[in-house]
């Protein structure tokens, strides 16, 4: 009943050898991805990887010409060619547009589309009818199951992938949602998904997989809504994965080992990734998927009468004008303000002035993996002044003022010495061993991970209350008329 | 089952036996070009796109075939260029701070 | 090419990419234990013994069979319990010294 | 012409099981050789890959059962009993007999059994008449293909470990044997056996194979004779890693995917392990293979009138009473001398004495890796006191005696000081910054490297020429005299 797009029977020496040109290209996403893992070799291994990805669409479109020529099959080259041209059109106008920003929305925007392009793909093989498809194995049962997971997986990236999105671009709550029943809601999506998927399946009736694609769109966004809008770059590194996985689904309901090759190997690829995030931040991977961890933008901690040495601009400005050594540390704040320029700015002043000025990187300062890396790229940041973890901290001690921009968590001391923190452990640039912090920020509001932080109470704590971007312009215009 | 599913499930563990091995230890920095990359590969499914649009017959199909090709394609496509664009940003970043 | 024999190759090309991966920076003292441990694994074509000794008719081949079995089962049995009375040695050793 | 004991055309429902136990076999396999990466976990490593082996016999066991009853073949169960009841004994027999330091060459000797039993599948295939095959794909050119490449590899691995047996047993002399007209003796080999092979595919002609294997078992011999006896571990490695490419080609002549995988898994891996194993003494693989290193045995190096400190065992005694930190540096020559526990009983009478008394062992002292630890295991020397480089290096200029055992290279300051020096860049234990040192050994004659050691001619070392074991007893013998 449901006809399979699936590669006939017996297959002739052409498929042989395009199977086995699928697995070159295979080879060459796995030869991408080693690359990509590597600073000197990631650019070079994203190219291979899309050389790979060339690859492979000739090859298909080979098979599909080829296999039109010899079983007299009318192709539809005009679906093709158009989604070729819309699609790439989309994609590269919004790949090539995007601010540096912006990018890991972009990212869970287009994997999206992939998962959702491999559910679409095995509702195509079901509505095809047989008059299109070759003399074909009979309708397997395994087959069905794989359309299944297909439908399912594809779906839920799709529309998971769009609420992370719609989180990262503020569309949608940062904020963790929490759901009535909390984790057994989606417990419950996931077996009446399984039931449709069975009554599909053992019925024949090919609406069980339109419900269940139904149900895999709310799961997708009941899945990804609990879960923090800072967490959203493992979430997304989440659904990657799950969209090799259902590619490779795909690739059975087709009978395309290229597909199940390339999706499995994404799949556990991204997986790893995925894992290797959460532990970058020091927390497990079930931690950042179900504990609804950020409570980014909870109101501004009791600091009870804790006293704290407010500062103006001109203060600032003042003491930096005074030192030799200033490091700077950007954080989250810096990039929502979009203060690099003004901080490059700000440095070139101070350059004038002969104060060496450089950068403390952390690893995880940002929401996402490389975040500050790619802002200060974007202002031309010279990279010799980026320096990691391990060659800021020996630093502190012997630098006169430090200027934290934006930053909370990844300057907390309470890492380092409160073992009761529920960030103790994380390793964190320790600025309380400056002679002078400059901390910029709007408030006393906790960051990411939602606790006080003793650094902005210390004697040698300078606190400007403002928004970063206009905070250090005031500084700049201070230190310019001093 | 078929032998050939049968035979897809033997090159699905293994390539997934790759994927796993192939990612060691990577520096936080390059996770999120590593994420974007992996992304723009989980895009292979264009490949069955193809096949969907290429053989689709009646609206329906032909609505199917058309939108899962222009989903993978965007995929496909944006996802390798952003890639890239990041990683150009990355570069001038140094290759190991000695 | 058959098909079969072709899907051998898919399976010989992933199956190779694992076992490149899979062997990252070992310590040098381990360096003889995991050899021995890999020869072991590679008495495999004990497989291919079982199957040529028990269908083989003829003299020559019962003894071609039969060699391949014994040749197999030596290297198999043997690789597999020196590696172990080698890293029972190991075993002494520190796991990391710190 | 040629059957071949392939499966059955249409595999059916038992034989798609059958595979993926053999693909689980694979997974055992390769979580096997990923825990014999690591000291924790070597040890259950080798033991998981045990149980893939099982499993893959098991599983054959099973298949061959199976196939006699639906197919009504006949089986020679006894040969298949009575290969693993010889076999299994004469196994576990040396494997439990061998004397620790005479590994390596076991490990050879195995890997022979494994090379020669591909290429017996091969024949074997070769010589199966058409009343035991089943119905069957007709007898394709790139099946006797991989017929070929089974047989000559198998047979060179065969050989050439067999070689590598005698040199390193010392049947077959150490020293690298020049060859007729060099490497080009062996290219010829090369081409002779790709013309047999050509004439057994075209001509059709079984007689082209056993030329074929008569060549290869020429080849080993002279692949590993022009290789100094000291590089046979790496060289084991290689054949280990062509022994499974054979099995892996066996796999295609009989059309199994389990040998096709596993035989590729121990290939691959086998020669990433054999690339490190050279990287380790600083050396290329190619460097090994075709540069005849190793001139070990070679005479006295001229060593004009430079003078020494030569002393007696009584000498060295006194100076170790009077010591309070004692390092020992264990090294090939300890192992010839078989002085481990000579060492040990010394060691105890100096801690007697309350003389701290550590080891420090060199990554590629001995000629096999690892081979220091085996051996001092075997005294019964505590793990706690085997310093590795890291860790010794800091510690000589603080000790009082440092006794190398038997060691040359690995203390030779030349690989520090010397740029000209072939060892150059080669990480040494820096014997010659501890206050005292004594080298036993039995002349001034050079180590593996086969060049002078600056280490013999400095004022703070003395020379005790002797045979290690002797040298050790003696001195322990004046120390409790004293
Ligand atoms: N990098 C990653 O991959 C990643 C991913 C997920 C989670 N995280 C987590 O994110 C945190 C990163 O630490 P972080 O120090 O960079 O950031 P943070 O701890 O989240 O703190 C950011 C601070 O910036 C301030 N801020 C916000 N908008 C601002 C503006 N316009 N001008 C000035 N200040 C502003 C906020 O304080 P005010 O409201 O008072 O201004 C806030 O305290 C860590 O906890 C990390 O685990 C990182
Ligand atoms: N570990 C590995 O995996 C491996 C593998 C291949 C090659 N290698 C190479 O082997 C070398 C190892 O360095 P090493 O310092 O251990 O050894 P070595 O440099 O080869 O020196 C061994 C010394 O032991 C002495 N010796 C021999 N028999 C003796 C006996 N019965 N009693 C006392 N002394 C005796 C010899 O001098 P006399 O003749 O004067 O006594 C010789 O100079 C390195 O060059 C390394 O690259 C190592």
């Amino acid at each position: 009943m449901i006809a399979l797009l699936q590669v006939p029977d017996a297959p002739s020496a052409i498929d042989s050898v395009l199977l086995l040109l699928y697995v070159a290209a295979g080879a060459l996403f796995i030869f991408g991805l080693r690359g990509l893992g590597s600073p000197r070799t990631a650019r070079r291994g994203n190219q291979i990887a899309a050389a790979g990805m060339v690859l492979a669409i000739l090859v298909t479109l080979y098979y599909v010409f080829d296999r039109s020529r010899t079983d007299d099959l009318s192709v539809l080259w005009w679906v093709i060619v158009a989604g070729l041209a819309i699609g790439g059109a989309v994609g590269a106008l919004l790949a090539l547009r995007v601010q540096m920003t912006a990018m890991p929305e972009l990212v869970a925007a287009f994997n999206g589309f992939g998962g959702g392009a491999s559910a679409l793909v095995a509702f195509a093989a079901i509505v095809a009818t047989d008059t299109v498809v070759a003399t074909n194995t009979p309708y397997a049962t395994e087959t069905e199951i794989t359309v299944g997971l297909s439908i399912a997986i594809g779906v839920v990236t799709f529309s998971g992938s769009f609420v992370a999105y719609g989180k990262l671009q503020g569309v949608i709550t940062g904020r963790p949602v929490a759901l009535p029943g909390g984790p057994y809601f989606n417990l419950v999506l996931a077996i009446l998904m399984t039931a449709a998927s069975v009554w599909a399946i053992v019925a024949n009736e090919p609406l069980g997989y339109w419900i269940l694609a139904g149900i895999a769109l709310v799961l997708g966004v009941t899945g990804v809504l609990p879960i923090g809008g800072a967490d959203m770059p493992v979430v997304i590194s989440l659904l990657n994965s799950l969209s090799g996985v259902a590619a490779s689904m795909a690739g059975f309901v087709i009978g395309n080992q290229g597909l199940i090759i390339a999706g499995a190997l994404v799949g556990a690829a991204g997986f790893i990734l995925t894992v290797q995030m959460s532990e970058a931040m020091n927390r497990s991977l079930s931690n950042v998927l179900f504990a609804g961890f950020g409570t980014e933008g909870a109101g501004p901690i009791d600091a009870g009468d804790k006293p704290v040495n407010s500062a103006t601009p001109e203060d600032v400005a003042i003491s930096l004008n005074y030192a030799q050594t200033v490091l700077v540390v950007p954080g989250y704040g810096l990039a929502v303000a979009q203060a690099q320029h003004a901080v490059r700015e700000l440095a070139t002043a101070l350059e004038e002035r002969d104060v060496t000025v450089e950068y403390a990187i952390h690893p995880v300062a940002g929401r996402m993996p490389g975040h500050m890396n790619v802002l200060l790229a974007e202002a031309d940041v010279p990279y010799d002044v980026l320096l990691d973890l391990d060659h800021s901290n020996p630093k502190f001690p012997n630098t006169d003022v430090v200027l934290v921009v934006g930053a909370n968590d990844v300057v907390n001391p309470s890492a380092r010495d409160d073992s009761g923190s529920p960030i103790f452990g994380m390793p964190i640039l320790e600025v309380d061993r400056a002679a002078t912090t400059v901390v910029i920020k709007r408030s006393l509001s906790p960051g990411f991970a939602g606790i006080d932080n003793p650094l902005f109470y210390l004697p040698s704590t300078m606190m400007l209350f403002s928004d970063a971007k206009g905070a250090i312009e005031h500084v700049t215009e201070a230190l310019l008329e001093l | 089952m078929s032998p050939e599913f049968i035979q897809g499930i033997v090159v699905f563990v293994l390539a997934a036996f790759v994927g796993f091995e192939v990612i060691s230890k990577v520096p936080p920095t390059l996770h999120t070009p590593l994420m974007s990359g992996a992304n723009a590969i989980s895009g292979i499914t264009i490949v069955g796109a193809i096949i969907a649009a290429a053989y689709a017959d009646g609206a329906l199909a032909i609505i199917l075939g058309l939108l899962a090709m222009v989903f993978a394609t965007i995929n496909v496509v944006g996802g390798f260029l952003v890639t890239d664009r990041m990683l150009e940003m990355f570069k001038k970043k140094p290759v190991v701070k000695k």
